[in-house]
Parts: C-alpha cells; structure tokens; sequence
C-alpha cells in the first residue's frame, strides 16, 4: 500500500469502462477511491458498445494516433483479462474497386503504426468465412477482438474492490462542492434509498462519458464532448467468426462483430444534445442491414435480435462532422483549463483505450496531489467478473 | 404508429412497504420492454431502477418478468407481448433479493457460477463435436439468472444448484480445456443431494432461457450419466465416471 | 454445514439492504403462464401429496375391519353416496395422472427422450383421459 | 466462503429407487384395483366379500408387497418435497428419520392387518 497516495481520497464520477479504468488505477496506486454511477454499472456508452476490441486498423490512414493507442492497448488487454476475449482476429474485407484502391493505403496505415497484418486473397477470405459475399476481392488480417463491455468493468471494478474500493451503483450526482475555485466533493443521490448525502475528496474525476459535460458545468467549467449517438443492429445467429471490416473510409455500418450468437452490425452517427433517451432513427436501422449485406449477404435474410443505440462522448465541437472528431482521449485537469481545483475529466476515446485513459488521468492525479506512485496497470492481471458480485 | 401501453411495475425501496406503481407509455410496437422501462426512467419517473447494459442479449443484466414470465427485455418487442392499450406488468426476478425496483442482487447465484468455474471464454463450439480449429467463443450462457427465477425448486431452496450452475458443470465436463481434476471436483458438487438429484423436471428453465443453453437438457444429460455410473456400480462393474466420456 | 438463508447485505450494492425473498412455497402450485413441463411438475406434485394424504387416509379407514362384520359394514354403505363416488373419481384421477405423468418424469429424469418430453407429455395425458373417462363411467355405473 | 452445498450421495440411488417403484407401482396399483373389482364378483362390498378376497394367499402376498412399494414410493416422494424447502443438513436428517420410521409403521400395520384378515378367513 502506497501511504503517500493513501492520504489521499479521490471520487470517481461515471461506471463506465473509463470510470471503472479509473477507478482500478487509482485503488491500485493506494487512493482511497469511491466510484458512483447513476444506474447499473455499464449501463450507458460502454454497455452498448460494438464489442469490439479495436487492433486500431480501422484509425490506421486517418487518425494514426488513435490507431497506435489501440494497438498498444490490445496487446495489454490480452495479458490482464485472460479468458476474456474472443481472440479471433478481424478481417478487412474488400467488395469492390473503390475498396480495392484504399488497400494500399490501408496496408501502409497498418506498417506505420505497427499493427500486424495478413493478406488473403478472396478466394481464402471467403473459405475462413464463408458467409463473406462472393463478390470479396481480398481480406487483411488483423489483430482484432471480441469482449463484453460490462463484464471487462467490473473485471476493473471486482479488482478495484478488492484493492479497497468502494462502488456504489444508483447513486447520481446532483451538484459539486465547490470551496472557492477548488471541487471539494459532491452531492449525490442515492436512487435506492431516495436520499441525498454528501461525498468529500479531495480530487474529483469526471468520466461520465456523453454526460460529462453536465457534470463540469456544476463546477462552472465547459468540456467539449458531443454526445454522437450510433444505431447497432444485432442479428441473430454467428454469420462470422472474425470481425468483419469494410476496407474503406469510415463509415457507417461497415462493421460486423460476432459475438455469442448474434452479429452485431454498427454503426451510424450523428450529434444530439441529451444522452438520456435517444429516439432509433428507423432509416439508420435499414441502412445497418444494408450495408452489413454488402459484406455478409446473410445479414439480410435473418431476424435481428436486438437494435440499439448509444451516445459515444467524443470530443470536439457541435457542427464538425462527426466522422472527422479524432477518436482519440483527452484528460483535463480544470486548473489548467478554467483554473478549478481538484477537478479532472476525462473523456473521449474508446473502450478498447479504456486502461490507457485511466493511466495518463491518474498521472496527471499524482502530479496534481504529489504523490509518487507508478501506474501497475499493465501487468496487473484482473480478477473475473463474477467476483464482482461477491468481494 | 405509436401504441399506448401500460406498465404496471412492482416498486420496492428500502424501508418502504412494495408497491405497485402504473406508468402510460407511449411507444412503436417494434420498441422493445427495455425502451419502455429507459422511457419512463427518462421522462416520468427517475427514481426507478432497473438493470441493463448491452440491449443485445449478450450481459444478461436486465432480465425481468413481464406478466409472470422471465423474459430478457432487451430483446422482446412489446408487440410480442401484449396488445395497443395492454399491460405489462413487471417484476423482479423470482427468488433473488430485490435490492430496489426490478433490480436484485445477483451475489447469492453468482457464488454458484464461481463454485463451476467455468471459463466465460471456450476453445469449442457450442457441441463438443465441433471443435473450433482456429477461433474461440464466449460460452451462451450469459448469467442473465433467467433459468434460476423460474425454477420451482430455486424458488424454495437456496441449497439446490440451480438450472445454469448445472448447465455450467455440464458444459466443464464436456470441455476439453479443462483439467481433469477440476472435472472431478464439480462432478462431486454436480452429483450430491442438491445438485442433479434436487430436479423435479419441470424444465421451465429451458422454456425462459433466451441464450439456447438448455439447462434443463443439460440437468437430464448428466442425470443420465450419473444413473448409467451408479447402475453398473450395482451391477458390479467398474464404475465409468461420466468426466471425459463425451470427449471420447 | 449450510445456511440456507440469502445474506441480507449486499456486495454489488453497498449499503443497501435486499428484501430476501424467503421461501416462496406458491411457485410449486401455480404453473399459470408456464410451459407444459412445469404443469406436469404442478401436476405430480398435488397428485403426489394428495396420494400421500389418501394412503394414510386408507390404512385408518381399514382398520374398520379388525372391528369385524358391523363396523364394516356401515362404513362401506357411507362409500356408495355420490360425494363418495365423486371423490373416488377425484382419486382416481390422482392416480392416473401422477402415474402416467410419473412415467414421464421417469424417463426424461433419466436423461431419456428429453427432446421429446413434451410430446411424450401430451399423449401421456391424452391417455389419461380416455382412462379416466372410463374409470368415471365404471364407478357411477357398477 | 458459505458453502451451498453438501455432497451427500444419497441424491442417485433414491431417485433410482424413486424411478424404479413408481414404474412397478403402474402394473401393482393396475392390479390391485382390478382384482378388487373381479377376483370377487361384484367388488369387494361388504365384510364377507373382503374375506374372501384376502383368503387367497396369492393376493395377500401381491397385497403386502404392494403396500411396501408404494410406502416406500409415498415417503421417499414425501422426503423429497419437504426437502425442497432447503432444509439444514441436521434437519433434514431429521425428516428422513422420521418418514423412515412412519413408513416402516405403515407397511408392519398393513401386514398386521392383512394376515389378520388372512387368518379370520381361514
């Protein structure tokens, strides 16, 4: 236990994989650290996600910085939640001409951010998959993962409580003590009991994904997240057992992740001002089944099982276009921003970045509180899930 | 076309005797439960809980029962369920806790699961016959709790297993991965007074599971295993421990 | 040794205290809005306590035999009332539902046509039927 | 850790037991019901009728061991629903002592009661 960091109590705002991240992080340097989240753990952004364990492929022409996090992050993934993944590799598919002359570049996004790689041609393409259409040209191999966005939080969480944290679901924040420019606490509200109380600390991280920005302006400050909601349709049955990829700008429904039985097809984008309820555009829905059939014709021939949407908090401005928004994450510490004290969002990035988010936040923690005390991280192997439940 | 439907939620919160409260939602029929429930969390009442996450089937976090049947509400349509002005009457899952609202504690079904062992993530596929050559696969069964709800011996027997525990063990012995000791160890669990043999087959745990495990099958198969071993010990023959048998 | 009893406290939730949900004895006697397998549970489940009852029932009301000739004799005119003969119905209903479903159970409890139980369930009842309507018809009419 | 479980083996030879008197039950219950209606012509109405009946000592042998069997039957059916309110493992010892020894009661009154009935009839 880490004494220096033990003086110090941090509260962690968000159940996401960021604030759960955090939160791991920040009880494995030896913080005292309490997470609240205003519903069930993972039951916002991270929850319906795309399931998807980024090789970072897909960021590798437009957004390298993105694309080199991922890859990193993968590879230390695999090492601290063995057993937790579908290792299965994910294929960029290619169906026609325009998607042809985007593999070069695609390739060479691959070799400058170090992403490993395989070529196939259609013909070995479809006899991996053979629900790919007929009409493949060729397929890159990638590193590319299948995990369970709420199991991999309260893989961090279940670790996090063992290390002396404490998690407490339901509990929303009202408003934030503010003692002149420094964050001192917040009030929260227990939506079990129906009650009220206060929580002290003497640093506040925010990591409440799409909301992140409601959460700052109760410390008077602005953080750029636009919540960009995204359509997925599940369908039923595995027509895949690789991630599929459309090879080609980024763009909507051009992936396809297997996972337990269903396919999962995703994702469109848009902006929206509240993240709370967002209405499923119906013609996103058809455009997801759609586009999923140009790569796996099947998709169009059974039911789906499940359809979803989701804000991702990405960082930018209202009005850029959203696909432009770099995916990468950003930490600020609002002292150096809006001088407020004791205030640190995170937010941003992806959940597959999740554990890197967590460590370059709580650096900056340390640095803000002094304390000496190196991120463990990355070879700290996580407990299962279902401890969860039970530490 | 939006239909109008009316859910009927039982609520509880600590310290409080449990209520029912009504809510008038008005909602596409191709919308699923779990719409409606975020719906009424969003616009009329934020102080209802309830579980989700991944609104695909794959967490296994918000099942409930809707008019006296677990279903996975994530996936149901309320067309599925009711008519334009029907009701949905919503309740927590039978025989777990209920921390608050529809939400319980999963902890008391969770120590089972643990007690199996059973790796989520399986180098087979979903028979032992097919093993994967180059891939792996999350197991189907998602812990939604479902197969425990609507288990009549669960509901009066905290002791007993339970439906996807059973399963869980069925799916270990079956796994190649798994070392044979392991095997051995939850063999013993599986064949004791409340493992296998506390199954009355009402098999509702099969009728409820959203995820394919057949867990009342599974129960029936390793009873099968268990009869054939105990029958040739009778007959004197060398006892033929079911772990491995399927592999062969 | 066990303990049978949820905890009370709750590890997801810290804080809160869950409402156990004890021992809920009803879910054996209502299979409303489930499948036919948890009828037939229901099913064996009342015939098979009611048998119980009636066996104990039975030896009782044979031990008016020891008491010779009159004692049984008064007794047996009670059996030919109609109540009586709608009980013995109800009985005999007892017996062949929980014995042809108990077949049933048998088997599949045994890991036998498991996929085919519930097929097996419909004809087995159908059985019982045609069984009981004639046993009906013998009781009123011998 | 609580532990949910014992590991007694009681659980595979009972229901075998369970399994395999409940079937002989369907062809000992068949037959005691039909040779009440036809070994003596009528049924069996009233005291003499009866003594009639149990004055074959094959019908009293095919009585007694339905009575065992279906005892057994009624009690280890009886054990396994009281069971399943999730007793304690003293408990449940318990029960099964006692449904042992009303069992036992029942089958030693029924024979009693029987070759009384047998030799009144002699």
């Amino acid at each position: 236990m880490n004494t220096q960091a033990s003086k110090y109590s941090v509260l962690v705002i968000g159940g996401g994989s960021t604030g759960a991240a955090v939160a791991h992080d920040l009880a494995l340097r030896g913080f005292k650290t309490t997470l609240v989240e205003r519903g069930e753990i993972a039951s916002g952004t991270t929850g319906r996600n795309h399931c998807l364990l980024h090789s970072g492929a897909r960021y590798c022409v437009k957004d390298k910085e993105s694309a080199i996090e991922c890859i990193e992050e993968n590879m230390i993934l695999r090492k601290i939640m063995p057993d937790s993944m579908e290792l299965n590799g994910g294929l960029f598919v290619a169906v026609n001409d325009s998607d042809m002359a985007y593999m070069p570049l695609f390739i060479e996004g691959c070799e400058e951010t170090g992403i490993p790689y395989k070529q196939y041609t259609g013909e070995e393409a479809r006899r991996l998959e053979p629900y790919l259409s007929e009409k493949t040209l060729a397929a890159v191999w990638v590193p590319d993962g299948v995990f369970e966005p709420m199991r991999m939080c309260m893989a961090f969480l279940a670790t996090a409580k063992k290390n002396g944290a404490l998690v407490l679901p339901y509990t929303e924040v009202k408003g934030l003590h503010m003692e002149g420019n420094r964050v001192t606490g917040a009030r929260v509200w227990d939506r079990i009991q129906k009650r009220e109380y206060d929580l002290y600390a003497d640093l506040v991280v925010n990591a409440a994904g799409p909301w992140a920005e409601n959460i700052a302006r109760m410390a008077g400050v602005d953080v750029p997240v636009v919540p960009t909601p995204g359509v997925m349709t599940s369908m039923t049955g595995r027509l895949c057992q690789r991630v599929i990829n459309r090879m080609n700008v980024s763009s909507d429904g051009d992936i396809i992740v297997p996972q337990r039985q269903t396919s999962i097809i995703g994702t469109s984008s848009w902006t929206v001002d509240d993240a709370d309820y967002i209405e499923i555009p119906e013609d996103h829905v058809q455009l997801m089944y759609q586009r999923g059939s140009e790569m796996i014709p099947q998709v169009g021939k059974v039911k789906p099982r499940g359809i979803f949407v989701v804000a991702r908090p990405l960082i930018g401005r209202k009005g850029q276009d959203e696909r432009e928004i770099a995916r990468t994450f950003e930490a600020f510490d609002h002292a150096v921003s809006d001088n407020v004290e004791g205030f640190v969002t995170i937010s941003g990035g992806k959940t597959t970045t999740a554990r890197a988010m967590a460590e370059t936040t709580v650096n900056v923690i340390a640095d803000k509180l002094d304390v000496e005390a190196p991120c463990q991280t990355r070879d700290t192997v996580l407990l299962s899930y279902r401890d969860y439940y039970l530490i | 076309m939006t239909w109008t439907v009316t859910y009927e939620i039982a609520r509880y919160k600590p310290g409080e005797p449990p209520r029912t409260d009504t809510f008038k939602v008005e909602i596409e029929p191709h919308r699923t439960v779990l719409d409606g429930i975020e719906m009424i969390w969003a616009y009329q009442d934020r102080t209802l809980t309830f579980r989700h996450a991944c609104h695909h089937a794959s967490c296994g976090s918000c099942a409930f029962v809707v008019n006296g049947v677990e279903v996975l509400p994530c996936i149901v349509e309320i067309q599925s369920v009711v008519e334009n002005g029907g009701t949905l009457r919503c309740e927590p899952l039978y025989s777990f806790p209920v921390v608050s609202d529809l939400v319980v504690d999963m902890g008391p079904f969770f120590e089972k699961m643990r007690m199996m062992e059973m790796p989520i993530i399986t180098p087979t596929g979903p028979l032992p016959q097919q093993p994967a050559d180059d891939y792996n696969r999350f197991e189907n069964c998602i812990e939604c709790g479902m197969c425990m709800s609507a288990c009549p011996v669960v509901a009066t027997d905290p002791n007993y297993l339970g439906p996807a525990p059973l399963a869980a063990a069925h799916r270990i012995i079956q796994r190649p991965d798994i070392p044979e000791e392991t095997k051995q160890r939850i063999w013993e669990l599986v064949d004791s007074d409340n493992g296998l043999w506390r199954c009355h087959v009402a098999m509702e745990c099969t009728a409820v599971c959203p995820s394919d495990v057949d867990p009342g099958g599974k129960i029936m198969d390793l009873r099968r295993l268990a009869t054939a071993n105990r029958i040739r010990k009778l007959l004197g023959l060398k006892p033929k421990l079911p772990v491995g048998v399927e592999d062969a | 040794m066990t303990t049978p009893d949820y905890p009370s406290e709750s590890k997801a939730y810290p804080g809160q205290k869950p409402r156990p949900r004890g021992r809920d004895v009803s879910r054996w006697f209502l299979p409303f809005k489930r499948d036919v397998s948890y009828w037939g549970f229901v099913l064996n489940r009342v015939a098979g306590l009611g048998l119980v009852l009636y066996l104990l029932l039975h030896m009782v009301a044979l031990s008016q035999l020891l008491g010779g000739e009159a004692g049984w004799d008064r007794f047996i005119d009670l059996t030919t009332s109609p109540v009586f003969l709608t009980l013995d119905v109800i009985l005999l209903a007892g017996i062949i539902g929980h014995g042809l479903n108990g077949l049933r159970v048998a088997l599949v409890g045994s890991g036998l046509l498991v996929k085919w139980q519930r097929q097996l369930f419909y004809v087995l009842m159908t059985i019982a039927v045609v069984l009981l309507i004639i046993g009906g018809i013998l009781i009123f009419t011998a | 850790m609580r532990e949910v479980t014992n590991t007694q083996k009681r659980g595979t030879l009972t229901w075998i037991g369970q399994a395999v008197s409940g079937v002989l039950l369907l062809g000992l219950l068949g037959l005691h019901m039909i040779a009440h209606h036809f070994i003596v012509e009528g049924g069996l109405r009233n005291y003499q009728q009866v003594l009639d009946y149990v004055g074959n000592p094959v019908i009293v042998a095919i009585e007694i061991v339905f009575l065992i069997v279906v005892t057994f039957h009624a009690m280890v059916g009886l054990r396994s629903v009281i069971l399943d309110i999730g007793l304690m493992a003293k408990q449940e010892k318990t029960v099964t002592r006692v449904l042992t020894v009303l069992g036992l009661v029942i089958v030693v009154y029924g024979i009693f009661l029987a070759l009384t009935l047998f030799s009144r009839a002699a």
